[in-house]
């Protein structure tokens, strides 16, 4: 078992001693049992934190905002920022420092195992206690969840709550951390591309149907696109709410910019955008789920990543996230790549 | 004004009789309710909450044609209008705090410049409120800001669960014309009726659990400490997305670009789109300045155009209470928490 | 950009026949920014030329669209007559309506369309088109030559001949390669030292080469024209200048190690000459086996003690020097396939059975045996050797699957040698088939068939062992089924040809790539055989590929004349559609650095820069930026898009 | 009775092999539809992912992506980059639900002028019984 | 019928005249209304200027209400729309919607002094004032205009400065010293303590660059000018120009609606998000 204690005593260590600039781990939002990412920055703070299963915010996200912090200020706080990370979090790291976004020093790494578990789906948790509202949602023991419900603690199978991305996680293990709480327990995801294989099956219009339906009702918040570890682009080619323009950035190059999706949210232009990000994470996605679950109106974007993870792997042997030192997917190719779909 | 009861099992017989709208009516999605006017349903679900997206999306639509341009033979450019069609609409299910956002929205796309997509939708649409007789949300706070459960504020009618049946209070004309469609299926009141409505509205307010203690104290106080680090702390898990603003029933901020369909000749159109002020390049010149360049920065505008901006203007809230911004937030952000704060800030 | 005139060619009737260009001009007359659009019947010819240059400067014309044949045939025409006209050249661009439309269609109204379809997408590029200048970089006029053998001693000779300063650098002591350790050569049967040596000695002879022996690369950096090399000169105790030749050190030197001139059949001293025609000739002390050399010395120093001229100095230090060069030649030639891999044929197990340079020291007149063919283990006369070829090459299972091409004819050579050596003898050859492709190769093989009577047995050796003094070899003659065996005195094996040792760390250096099997890669296979995929460097010898002398030199010398055209010129000019980083969008990621194939992409200070001279401009890098933030000039994502859009009617 | 569909398909060929065996074919007058709108780039290895799902927005029904065989790149290894990235294109776009005939890659040497022509051929009649790619073309 | 407030009236260009070349180019363009007269307008008032297909931006008109046939506008050259504007030639169709803003108050300043001080392309909506006080004359008191640039070659209006300087001081100010260049050289602020205009019965108008006007406004206090005896413009993204899309406010001021004319006194009750 992860012990919180101990979270919280690395935490202190590591701010008190001033290794860290500050720290990120979870908080509950108000008194309920929900959680938010949190910034400590005061050894005294560190009661706040919780781990939870529902802390399945991937917190490698806020190095975007840290960076660009260090970007802004002329004499900047270059320590390192403490943060606590799962396994599908850690291989995020991985991936930032192979596309050198972040060092290695830049970011002080508490690593948490999943050990038999993993994070809860709050649809799967509500449609398993049938109504009834749970005031703490804790870990269990040997691969289960304690749910307290009415002051009453429910025991219910890591399975039958767990979020999808647990259930198909390669690796429930930090794979890089400075510290690491828990034991290494292997979990057997079993298939991995278990929630793909449905939409594979489908015949081509019932999938385009399917695909219809998602894209039709997005809303282009960028909800997906901003809680992304690995969307850190200053500037998105797909469509940009932010335009990396600087004092020497000429009209021409303004008005050159490529405008590859129109800002009216019909399915053209949502197509365009998922597709854009689906290709741009292929090989980069780690797989944390975090896309799926922010979006307002539950556009299953895990399959579009899912799918791209299973091509990596299964056309080019590609696994995300293992090895920062590897090349990016599309930096790199073997001679005998199949194509068998060239003419 | 115009009170009557309706039956729950006459209530899709009313729905029929609107033959001359498009019948908007929650329709369950496995994301949540939406507005649908898929005709084949014709009740609300008791279990109904509110609309993720809420009903603004049916007067401000996300994406708005203003004009198509055409590059005429002899090289002049014809505009052409697209307005909206002229199709009367009825959205049931309005959740008393909705009602209040649209006449919120009408003070923005009213007064000097009268914007003229926005009434002609606005003209042509009956809100059908629907009171709650129990909070949609455990995020509701709308008693916070000068709502309630049955507020009537920018509603045509208002229905209240009576279990069996509904009280129908017609509050204008267009609502009275919505009774008229099928008169026979509207009863009379009894004052049993009122006393169970009256009952249902006060056993509503009780239920609500979230409150935002004086609001009003907030605009001096978001004045006081506009300058302050308080912005930093309190923005500094936002993710930046459009969740809270795309999903608030109030917010109003939009984007107008060209699109073009060909080049030979010119052809285009000029449309509008929902924008909101948590992107970066909302308010980002062309030079690459901005002047709010931050997170902290923005998250500032978006209170204080709720709860100082808009107050100074038409003095009342920008915001309605429902909560959504609280309940969708991916990383927790809570308007009432953050606001709450911000009244102790300093304290 | 708004002012572009679109030119339509009739070419004859091979466009106008089944393209209706009038109409394919007033479409375009009506496309926005099109000021000016006009047909003719030949554009490529003066008036038609004549045509454009005046509407260019009629019309205020800033950019230009000839619609006609395909671009390379006359791009360069049409940019020329716009740059006759104060424009730009690349304010010019091409649509080609001829070879992919006119030719290939025949209905005509259709042809009509797609001929309009593909010049408004040409008019929407060259309107966003940069004006540009040719990239220039200054040359500095001197060649680096690694390696000194043959193919490194004549690109060093053809080059200085031309009139430019080399410096050639030779890790080992002398220059002359495997070559000088060659008894004859085939198919003439020269002598191998008689035709070398003169070349040595013009190499050090040569006022333009500056000779650097017993010297490693060290760092490099720069691109064509203009690289910096970093040369560490290890020291040889020994000044040349002073040095005699007097042999008297080597006399008192009481240190003995295996002499690699002999590839170890005999001995040399720590203090040594690697073999007698040495260039430089010069001794030196080997420091790895001087004991003086050591801390705890028990530094005899009898070598300094008897050096008359004082040309002995212990305190020489390694050196560093550093030179600029424009163009490099990697002649790093080959190594034998290490022998304690061939475990199954005794090598290194059996002191008589040799590699085939072991051979040639045997067969040399210079050699351990002063050219007599001995067993290493008793100075006996073989009367039956065994010559196995493909040791090692062929073998992809096992070891490696290429050809080193050179065995069938040294193999030929070797038995042939051996029999006019022990006429008595009897020479087997164990083949899997004979490759003597090169001028009088096959009739040499004939000969050692036909007039040496050498055995040639098709199969391979599956074991060689031991057994009562002889070495017993088994094999198999694929050709009629049979197991053979063969009680031989001596076992050559024709080993593969490997890449020199330490030619991996330098292929770093000089960022050039190798090959799947370890020899230097070529730029193009067929093309461009002795480039590197480096611009600026080029490769001579069996560091690309196992080859023979004739086609070791005949590749230096090519080599060495795509280094003289660019020495020749005094600053090098480069196309300018190069790529290019956006700086605020890069990210820093490097993806666009693992794909550049050119090496032309690095970082520095967390962003890519493009070296404008190294770029060829093949976009790969701008299609792995996943933020468009490095592109191709006048070939942007933002060109493909306005061209997309245009073509289909937008 | 409306005309016969004839399907726009955009062509990304690369310079030194497929746009050069593209001209073959028009040279040697190999006769093929007109359906296809060629786009000389430099290198197979230089075509985004943008470029194909721009061209299908903007309204292509078929999208071709034609480069060097492997191993004869002009640019040594730009085309092997290409059918990587392209790989997962074609995977991509099909799994939302493309018609996998909308979306082909092809090896083209300058030699092969004959088959340049046959694969438009192909191409062409692959394409016209899926009618107008109206799944990711924009409505306006 | 309600009027369509989105809904832009063509304008045709009618002249265009180069005002500054180079990296950051400036030009001039007089428009005229190809429906009718134009519009009226105060000083200071800004149009919504469309390129169709690029989209809008709001530029000042630069010419003064009192000159009819055609509006006038200077503009930089700094995005899309403004990028093709560049590029457009007389006799060229553009969408012109407005006026919008407030303007400056200019019937109040009646019998004042007036000092206009600008830097840069922030002549622009300073000259429509200019013109004005110039053609009513008698209405005001001293007229007096400051004006610099980065180099000679970026100051605009150059023939017209020529010109006003028959009728009106010009103290014109370049960043850096160049040869032939007889004035002063040095920011327009330090140029404004050079000169030192007196506060007496005046009013000072400044425009240009937010830091020159930061420096400025603390001249001209320093010389003793108070809060409401200065005016400045304030620029901001904008998109409807009519107080609704919600991205130019300072504050609860929609600076499209409510702006951009500011005296300093109300400027600095504002938050500073500009």
């Amino acid at each position: 078992m992860v012990s919180l204690d101990q979270l919280k005593e690395e935490v202190k260590k590591a701010l008190s001693s001033g290794k860290v600039k500050y720290f990120i781990g979870y908080e509950n939002i108000g008194s309920g049992w929900q959680v938010r990412p949190a910034f400590i920055r005061q050894p005294e703070d560190v009661d706040r934190l919780v781990w939870t299963p529902a802390c399945f915010h991937n917190l490698v996200r806020f190095l975007h905002d840290e960076k660009r912090r260090r970007a802004r200020e002329k004499n900047p706080d270059i320590r390192p920022v403490g943060l606590v990370v799962k396994g599908c979090d850690s291989r995020s790291i991985n991936v930032l420092l192979q596309e050198k976004y972040i060092e290695r020093n830049d970011v002080y790494i508490i690593g948490v195992s999943c050990e038999l578990t993993g994070v809860i789906n709050i649809t799967k948790l509500n449609q398993h206690l049938n109504g009834l509202k749970p005031q703490k949602v804790l870990f269990g023991s040997k691969g289960t969840f304690k749910v307290i419900v009415d002051d009453r603690e429910i025991e219910i199978e890591a399975p039958d709550i767990l979020a999808d991305r647990c259930l198909e996680c390669p690796a429930n293990f930090p794979v890089i951390a400075d510290v690491i709480l828990g034991e290494e327990i292997k979990r057997n995801p079993g298939n991995r591309y278990q929630s793909i294989s449905a939409y594979e099956k489908m015949a081509l219009d019932e999938r385009w149907s399917f695909w219809q339906q998602q894209f039709s009702r997005c809303l282009r918040c960028y909800a997906c696109r901003s809680v992304c570890p690995m969307c850190y682009c200053d500037e998105c080619v797909a469509d940009s709410i932010a335009y990396a323009v600087t004092a020497e950035t000429t009209a021409d190059e303004k008005a050159q910019k490529t405008r590859w999706v129109e800002r009216n949210p019909e399915l053209s232009e949502n197509i365009f955008y998922h597709l854009v990000r689906a290709i741009h994470l292929a090989g980069r996605c780690v797989d944390c789920g975090e896309c799926e679950r922010v979006c307002p109106v539950e556009i299953p974007l895990r399959l579009l990543n899912k799918k791209m993870e299973k091509e990596a792997k299964e056309l080019f042997g590609y696994e995300v996230g293992f090895d920062p030192a590897q090349p990016p997917l599309i930096a790199c190719f073997r001679d005998n790549d199949p194509q068998d779909f060239i003419r | 004004m115009m009170e009557k009861t309706i039956l729950k099992s006459s209530f899709p017989q009313w729905i029929k009789s609107l033959q001359s709208f498009k019948v908007f009516i929650p329709k369950r999605e496995n994301f949540g309710w939406e507005l649908s006017s898929n005709n084949q349903i014709l009740e609300i679900a008791s279990d109904y909450t509110y609309p993720v997206v809420p009903p603004k999306k049916l007067i401000f639509p996300q994406e708005e044609i203003f004009f198509e341009f055409e590059q005429n033979p002899d090289n002049g450019i014809e505009l052409k209008e697209v307005l909206p069609e002229e199709s009367p609409q009825v959205i049931f299910g309005v959740r008393p705090c909705d009602g209040r956002a649209v006449e919120a929205m009408d003070l923005v796309f009213g007064g000097s410049f009268e914007d003229l997509y926005y009434w002609r939708r606005r003209r042509q649409t009956t809100l059908v409120g629907l009171a709650c007789h129990q909070p949609p949300s455990e995020n509701c706070f709308c008693l916070s800001v000068e709502g309630s459960p049955y507020s009537e504020d920018g509603l045509d009618i208002l229905l209240t669960d009576l279990g069996d049946r509904y009280f129908v209070k017609a509050l204008t004309e267009k609502g009275e014309k919505l009774l008229s469609e099928a008169p026979s299926l509207f009863k009379e009141i009894t004052p049993k009726d009122r006393e169970e409505k009256e009952r249902v509205h006060l056993e509503a307010q009780g239920k609500i659990k979230r409150h935002l203690n004086g609001a009003r104290e907030l605009p001096e106080k978001i004045k006081a400490i506009f300058d302050s680090n308080f912005w930093d702390e309190e923005s500094s898990n936002c993710l930046r997305c459009g969740i809270c603003t795309y999903l608030c029933p109030t917010c109003h901020c939009f984007d107008i670009n060209d699109e073009t369909k060909s080049l030979a000749p010119l052809r285009g159109r000029r449309i509008r789109t929902w924008d909101t002020c948590q992107f970066p390049d909302f308010t980002m010149h062309s030079s690459g300045h901005n002047p709010r360049p931050d997170r902290a920065s923005r998250l500032r505008q978006r209170l204080a155009h709720k709860f100082l901006y808009f107050i100074l203007l038409y003095d009342r809230f920008q915001c309605v209470g429902c909560g959504r911004c609280i309940s969708l937030c991916p990383v927790g952000i809570d308007i009432i928490e953050v606001l709450t704060r911000a009244r102790n800030h300093g304290k | 950009m708004k002012r572009t005139g679109v030119f339509v060619c009739h070419c004859g009737i091979n466009i106008a026949g089944t393209v209706d260009v009038k109409k394919v001009a007033a479409e375009l007359a009506k496309h926005p920014g099109v000021v000016h659009a006009e047909d003719y019947v030949y554009m490529c010819s003066d008036p038609g030329q004549n045509l454009i240059i005046q509407a260019i400067k009629e019309k205020k014309l800033d950019s230009v669209v000839v619609a006609c044949c395909s671009p390379t045939l006359h791009e360069t025409t049409f940019r020329n007559a716009t740059k006759k006209a104060g424009l730009n050249p690349y304010r010019c661009e091409i649509a080609n309506i001829r070879e992919q439309c006119s030719w290939v269609h025949r209905e005509k109204s259709k042809a009509t369309q797609k001929a309009i379809s593909i010049t408004r997408g040409v008019v929407e590029k060259v309107r966003r088109n940069e004006s540009l200048e040719d990239v220039s970089v200054p040359v500095t006029k001197r060649a680096l030559v690694i390696g000194g053998g043959i193919a490194g001693i004549q690109a060093s000779l053809d080059i200085a001949d031309a009139g430019y300063e080399v410096i050639l650098v030779e890790k080992s002591p002398s220059i002359g390669g495997h070559m000088s350790q060659l008894s004859e050569t085939f198919p003439t049967l020269d002598c191998s030292q008689c035709i070398l040596t003169p070349k040595m000695v013009e190499v050090s002879k040569h006022p333009r080469i500056k000779l650097m022996t017993y010297s490693e690369v060290q760092e490099v950096s720069g691109y064509v024209g203009n690289f910096k090399v970093k040369i560490l000169k290890k020291p040889t105790y020994v000044d040349p200048d002073k040095c005699t030749l007097c042999d008297e050190c080597t006399k008192v030197c009481p240190i003995v190690v295996p002499n690699e001139f002999d590839m170890g059949l005999t001995g040399r001293r720590a203090i040594y000459i690697p073999f007698p025609q040495a260039i430089p000739a010069s001794y030196t002390i080997d420091e790895k086996a001087c004991p003086g050399m050591f801390d705890t010395a028990i530094a005899c120093g009898k070598c300094a003690d008897v050096c008359k001229p004082g040309a002995i100095n212990f305190d020489m230090k390694p050196e560093i020097v550093e030179v600029d060069v424009g163009a490099i030649v990697v002649a790093t030639g080959y190594d034998l396939y290490d022998k304690s891999m061939m475990a199954e044929y005794g090598y290194g197990q059996y002191p008589d059975v040799l590699d085939g340079l072991q051979f040639e020291r045997l067969l040399s007149a210079s050699g351990p045996t002063g050219g007599r063919i001995l067993r290493p283990s008793d100075k006996k006369e073989p009367k039956e050797v065994v010559f196995i070829q493909c040791v090692g090459s062929r073998d992809p299972e096992l070891h490696w699957p290429y050809c080193s091409k050179i065995c069938c004819m040294y193999t030929a050579k070797h038995a042939m040698l051996y029999k006019h050596h022990v006429h008595d003898g009897q020479a087997y050859v164990f083949y899997i088939d004979i490759r003597s492709g090169g001028k009088n190769y096959e009739e040499f093989v004939h000969r050692a068939v036909e007039e040496d009577g050498v055995l040639y047995l098709r199969g391979k050796v599956s074991r060689v062992f031991e057994d009562n003094g002889k070495l017993i070899v088994w094999g198999v003659d694929t050709l009629t089924g049979k197991q053979i065996e063969i009680a031989a005195d001596m076992v050559v094996l024709a080993m593969a040809i490997r890449p020199s040792k330490g030619m991996d760390e330098l292929a770093k250096k000089l960022k050039i790539a190798l090959d799947k099997d370890g020899f230097l890669a070529e730029a193009h296979p067929k093309l461009r055989p002795v480039e590197s995929m480096t611009s600026g460097i080029f490769l001579a010898g069996a560091a690309q590929a196992p080859k023979d002398i004739p086609e070791a030199v005949g590749q230096a010398s090519g080599a060495a004349a795509k280094a003289m055209a660019i020495l020749s010129r005094d600053r090098l000019f480069h196309s300018p559609t190069v790529a290019r980083v956006i700086r605020n969008l890069c990210t820093g990621c490097g993806m666009c650095v693992s794909v550049c194939p050119f090496e032309a992409i690095s970082l520095k200070e967390g962003k890519a820069e493009v070296n404008e001279i190294l770029c060829e401009g093949c976009g790969t890098c701008s299609a792995s930026c996943l933020r468009n933030a490095i592109q191709v000039k006048n070939l942007t994502p933002h060109h493909i898009q306005e061209m997309i859009k245009a073509c289909l009617g937008g | 009775m409306a005309a016969e569909f004839e399907p726009r398909i955009v062509a990304f060929l690369c310079k030194w092999c497929s746009s050069a065996g593209a001209d073959l074919a028009g040279v040697s007058r190999m006769e093929y539809p007109p359906n296809v709108i060629p786009i000389q780039v430099m290198c197979s290895g230089s075509v985004s992912p943008l470029y194909v799902f721009s061209a299908l927005s903007h309204g292509a029904d078929g999208v071709l992506v034609s480069g060097c065989h492997p191993g004869d790149c002009h640019y040594i290894k730009g085309n092997y980059y290409a059918r990587r990235r392209l790989a997962l294109v074609k995977k991509l776009l099909e799994y939302i639900g493309l018609e996998p005939q909308r979306f082909q890659m092809s090896w083209v040497s300058a030699t092969e002028g004959v088959k340049f022509s046959q694969l438009i051929y192909d191409l062409v009649k692959e394409l016209k019984p899926l009618g107008p790619q109206t799944k990711f073309r924009r409505n306006y | 019928m309600v009027n369509n407030v989105y809904l832009p009236r063509i304008g045709e260009i009618i002249e265009i005249k180069d005002e500054v070349k180079g990296a950051r180019p400036i030009k001039t363009f007089r428009v005229r209304l190809t429906d009718g007269p134009i519009f009226s307008f105060r000083c200071g008032q800004c149009a919504m200027l469309s390129v169709f297909g690029k989209g809008e931006s709001m530029i000042s008109i630069s010419s003064s209400p009192l000159v009819t046939d055609y509006l006038q506008f200077s503009i930089l050259k700094m995005g899309r729309v403004t990028s093709a504007l560049h590029e457009m030639e007389p006799g060229n169709l553009i969408g012109v919607r407005g006026p919008y803003g407030n303007g400056f108050p200019i019937e109040s300043w009646k019998g004042k002094n007036l000092i206009f001080i600008g830097g840069g392309i922030g002549l622009a909506p300073i000259w429509s004032v200019l013109q004005t006080a110039l053609l009513q004359k008698d209405d005001y008191g001293e007229l007096m205009l400051i004006y610099g640039a980065r180099t000679s070659q970026d100051l605009v209006f150059r023939s017209e400065l020529q010109q006003l300087k028959n009728q009106i001081p010009v103290h014109l100010s370049i960043d850096v010293a160049e040869p032939g260049w007889s004035e002063f050289v040095g920011f327009v602020p330090q140029n404004v303590l050079d000169k030192k205009p007196s506060p007496q019965n005046a009013i000072a108008i400044t425009c240009g660059p937010p830091i020159m006007i930061k420096f400025v406004i603390k001249a001209l206090k320093d010389l003793g000018f108070e809060d409401d005896q200065i005016y400045t413009t304030v620029e901001n993204k904008m998109k409807c120009g009519i107080g609704k899309c919600g991205r130019c406010n300072i504050g609860h001021h929609y600076v499209c609606k409510d702006g951009p004319v500011y005296s300093w006194a109300q400027l600095k009750e504002l938050p500073q998000e500009f």
